[in-house]
């Protein structure tokens, strides 16, 4: 465990992330574009699809692949419903900003779920390709119960905000991407590794020192706005996802690498596509409490020692 | 040159909301609008910076609208409905034009 | 503050354009410009967006230019002259600054 | 719909003292503030443009705030100590504003 | 042919442009930045400039070259004059607007000219290297043409819209890196090839994910200001275009590969230069009609079904 | 000699920056978009000091790592007093413009250092992995020696301002990337090589496209501003801050290559780093002197004839 801690610590991608997070921290006037982040965030949703849906090809779809979607599905719609009790229980928060908050973390953030991956094939284990549809699958669930837990019950998400979610860019790239990799397989994948694998790590790293920066401007605004028990939840709520993401694993039959994915899904906290959605059907709640939780503490809690732990303990149960 | 006076409805308003504002105008039959992006900024809901940013939350974006000062409270009424519980703020100024017309 | 009443001259203009309207400003001898990026819009002649484009056609950006009293029909005559046949739109608002000399 | 007056300050600034400007305008309590990106300009110390530059010197940068007509004197007296050496200018106007509670 | 076809259709560039096609068509807020969009664009220029100039180093200039040159400068030029007849015959457009819509088919689209190198390579049918150099000749005479056909025989293309039409932006880096991968040869190729030759496919993907929204978004402009004349227009025009195509690259001596690419140049339809040069030189045209004709309805009708027609038709005579 | 300038000259890199540069002489509307000019730039640095610290990795610290960067420290330091000195001795620039000046010669331009390194790899002279450190030591001190000289020996950088200086962007991610690359080292390096280094020499071709738009456009600028005896000191200063480089490698014991590139760092002329700081802290220094002298003179005189004359000058010296 300490090894495969220390490992990731000290990994390119960590460091990169530690390093823009120090950088913000320390309020240097260091920024990458808008556009360049939108750019890599794009290259790195076309290539994770991509390479997913040209491994179905490769290994075709089994019933673990359903299943594991199922179970994506139905954990993006009870882990809100968990964090929701702990939020309305343990913190001062409104019924509102509670509903906003726990829909967060029952979506998923896909740059966390990289992370893992690349942390995975840096130790050699392997991982069923189809987890990147779980993955996609697991983004919008948590919107409408976080909305149904706000309203009281009463879900009110009308049609087009309902579009507006589904078909929002980077859903959108994500699973055109898996199709078409599964369309034009291992052969398709060849055709433009050069530009989807090989410098894929690379862009990433660049991508995380970017998302540091990010992420030390929420933790600057969090710490003004964030209670100290919120900031605990930040923490303890990646930890419970991740056991059910572990228990729901088992039951579906996943490898340990896809065990360790499953539950970086459950733990990772959502800040693109939630907190957009949020915006349209729950302007009362409060971003400056969800944004900087999810971004300034959970995210780098899970980049830094969350995914080394999910990859221990889904390694204790082969 | 002869001018004539107008006024400039200018909305700021965060990015996922855009959409919905536009729509809004376009139902009002506004004789166009031009929306411009912004890169930081503070308000009461705090400050937010759109650098390094993938996501739409958290920014704020500007659109405005010349139109002709008898269908001023026309737009605004419905704007300031949709917008009233949005971040963002409204603004209207006078504005001289030359085309009267093409408002 | 003392402060003295100048004007600012807005164009909205289709962007090939931008040069020669820069260029009619260096001849009209103003003090000043500045050039604005705008990201989408509307007007009669339809909509327009930047996202994904490559080439300049299609996309429309502001100028502005602050301008004493007495220049303005100056700057305004051969500036319509220009854009009158082309997509976009020219107004003229009060302003105040702070050092008169500079415009 | 009942409108209440306010300012609009306009500041256009050279992009490294941005940070500064920014800082003034906390300092002074300001309501809220928005960094809008140029492109391209001219002025006395000679034209800009954005594209291709990596670094911040000769760009300049659109800062505005709408604040109630009391503050004015307040803001812009520090605010001109700042930018007076520096490039750039400083621009006042009226707007209005549908919640006068928000400034 | 259908088996040429359905390998086009089913390969990943395609695949990615009917992708962000149906995303626009569904109103997906997908959306690449703009500066994004330029970078690859200039990506792609340097790429097959260089690319081009450093096949010509290898293979030497040939009587050919020269020839395919000047055959595609006539057709760029004589291309309007057939497409301003059948429309000034066939529709209602006014004089003007049909002058500007028949430069644009007389001009040419890189990215269609692109994706046609690409099917061939797939195919593994080669073509000469200077075929870019012809692209690029071909891409002013129609806008001369054009505004000749439009003020009834008077140019009045001023010295100051001459220059802007010329040295615009994406010609200068194609012509440049054309000469630069000329003086440097193979060797210079080699040198840089893990960053234009490797990736290239990959990012043409992308870009053509890209344009396949601003493509859906021209088409649902179209779909109000286009008449069934105009949008009949915009798919016969190519076939019509290639027809002339295939002349003149028999005449000259193309091979194969390089027939294929004439017919995709001289039925392409530009969407940049064009439209660009016509809102100075002639503003009194409508772009409402020639941006969506040909983003929207000619520039698809290529991409998907016009370039393995072309190549098929190529075939035939070997 | 000549045969080593050619072959700088008819690289793709100079061949590029050339048609950059005529590109904008002769008023293209050629432009790469801001976001794209920082994206490569970001990439460029991460690439460097990546390399530069897994370099350090492999051949660990030696006794000429420190006395280098000491004596990079004492030339970034003193070059502007003899720039000063001559500057006010043979220009009728004022006090504070000529030390404006004088503080952009003693800092440094990456991108010429970038140029450099990648000249003395295509000639296959080796040079320490290090020297990154010594151009990142070199960017500061000249800013203050350059603001004590234009206040009569007082200086008066603020705190706020020398923190606004030493963590601007591009120094944290150079020196960021620099400890990442050590403490991750080949092994680090090897991960991420096909995004750092394969495609680099291509990506440094593109920006040198991007700044010879950019020094064209000061150059421009320039021949309003500048007076003769101010474009002579942009060709001789280089000249004279070579020698002192020779000299301090010479002392330093640095190797052939590792002297070639001391003497193009004390060369170079900063246009990012400099400029941004004088504007906060000597507002009155005209930035239309110093931009248009350091980044259309002796940028562009660097790029083409310095870099080969500091080669050839470094290989008399064995
Ligand atoms: N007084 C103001 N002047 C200029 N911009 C403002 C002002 N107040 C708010 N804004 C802009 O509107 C956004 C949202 O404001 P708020 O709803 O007050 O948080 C802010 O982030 C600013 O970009
Ligand atoms: N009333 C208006 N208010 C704000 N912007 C406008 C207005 N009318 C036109 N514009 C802008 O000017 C562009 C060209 O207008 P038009 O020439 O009417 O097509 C539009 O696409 C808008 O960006
Ligand atoms: N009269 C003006 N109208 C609009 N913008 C101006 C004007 N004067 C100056 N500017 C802008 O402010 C920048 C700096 O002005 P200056 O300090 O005069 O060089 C210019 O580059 C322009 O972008
Ligand atoms: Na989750
Ligand atoms: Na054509
Ligand atoms: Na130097």
């Amino acid at each position: 465990m300490i090894e495969l801690a220390t490992s990731n610590l000290l990994s390119p991608m960590v460091l990169f992330f530690v390093l823009g997070l120090s950088a913000s921290l320390a309020r240097s006037d260091h920024s990458i574009p808008e556009a360049i982040a939108k750019g890599m965030s794009l290259y790195l949703m076309m290539a994770i699809g991509f390479k997913g849906g040209a491994g179905v090809a490769a290994h075709g779809v089994d019933r673990t692949l359903v299943l594991s979607i199922v179970a994506g599905l139905v954990l993006s719609a009870s882990i809100p419903v968990v964090a929701f009790r702990l939020l309305t229980g343990a913190t001062a928060l409104s019924r509102v900003d509670a509903a906003a908050v726990a829909a967060h973390y029952g979506s998923i953030s896909i740059v966390t779920f990289l992370a893992a991956m690349q942390a995975l094939d840096t130790t050699g284990v392997r991982y069923e390709s189809y987890m990147v549809a779980v993955a996609a699958a697991m983004e919008t669930p948590a919107i409408i119960v976080g909305l149904w837990l706000a309203r009281n019950g009463a879900t009110q998400l009308g049609r087009g905000t309902f579009r507006e979610v589904a078909l929002n860019g980077s859903i959108v790239v994500l699973v055109g991407s898996f199709a078409i990799g599964w369309i034009t397989g291992p052969e398709g994948l060849k055709s433009i590794a050069a530009f989807i694998v090989d410098p894929f790590k690379g862009v990433l790293c660049l991508f995380l020192l970017d998302m540091g920066v990010v992420a030390g401007r929420g933790l600057r605004e969090g710490r003004r706005s964030l209670s100290s028990g919120l900031i605990a939840f930040g923490i303890y709520m990646p930890l419970i996802g991740a056991c059910l993401g572990i228990a729901a694993a088992r039951i579906v039959g996943l490898s340990q690498g896809g065990t360790a994915l499953m539950m970086t899904l459950c733990a990772s906290a959502s800040y693109i596509a939630v907190p957009a959605a949020l915006r349209l059907a729950l302007p009362e709640a409060k971003p400056s409490i969800y944004l900087p939780l999810s971004l300034g503490v959970t995210f780098p809690f899970n980049i830094t020692i969350g995914i080394p732990l999910y990859i221990y303990m889904a390694s204790l149960f082969p | 040159m002869k001018t004539h006076p107008k006024k400039r409805i200018e909305i700021m308003v965060e990015a996922p909301l855009v959409a919905r504002v536009l729509a809004l105008l376009d139902e009002q039959n506004v004789s166009g609008y031009t929306v411009l992006p912004a890169i930081a900024g503070r308000g009461r809901s705090g400050s937010w910076h759109r650098d390094g940013l993938v996501g739409q939350a958290g920014a704020v974006v500007q659109i405005f609208c010349v139109v002709d000062d008898s269908r001023v409270d026309e737009v605004l009424e419905p704007l300031f409905k949709l917008v009233s519980r949005q971040i963002g703020i409204v603004c209207v100024s006078d504005v001289q034009v030359i085309r009267p017309d093409h408002f």
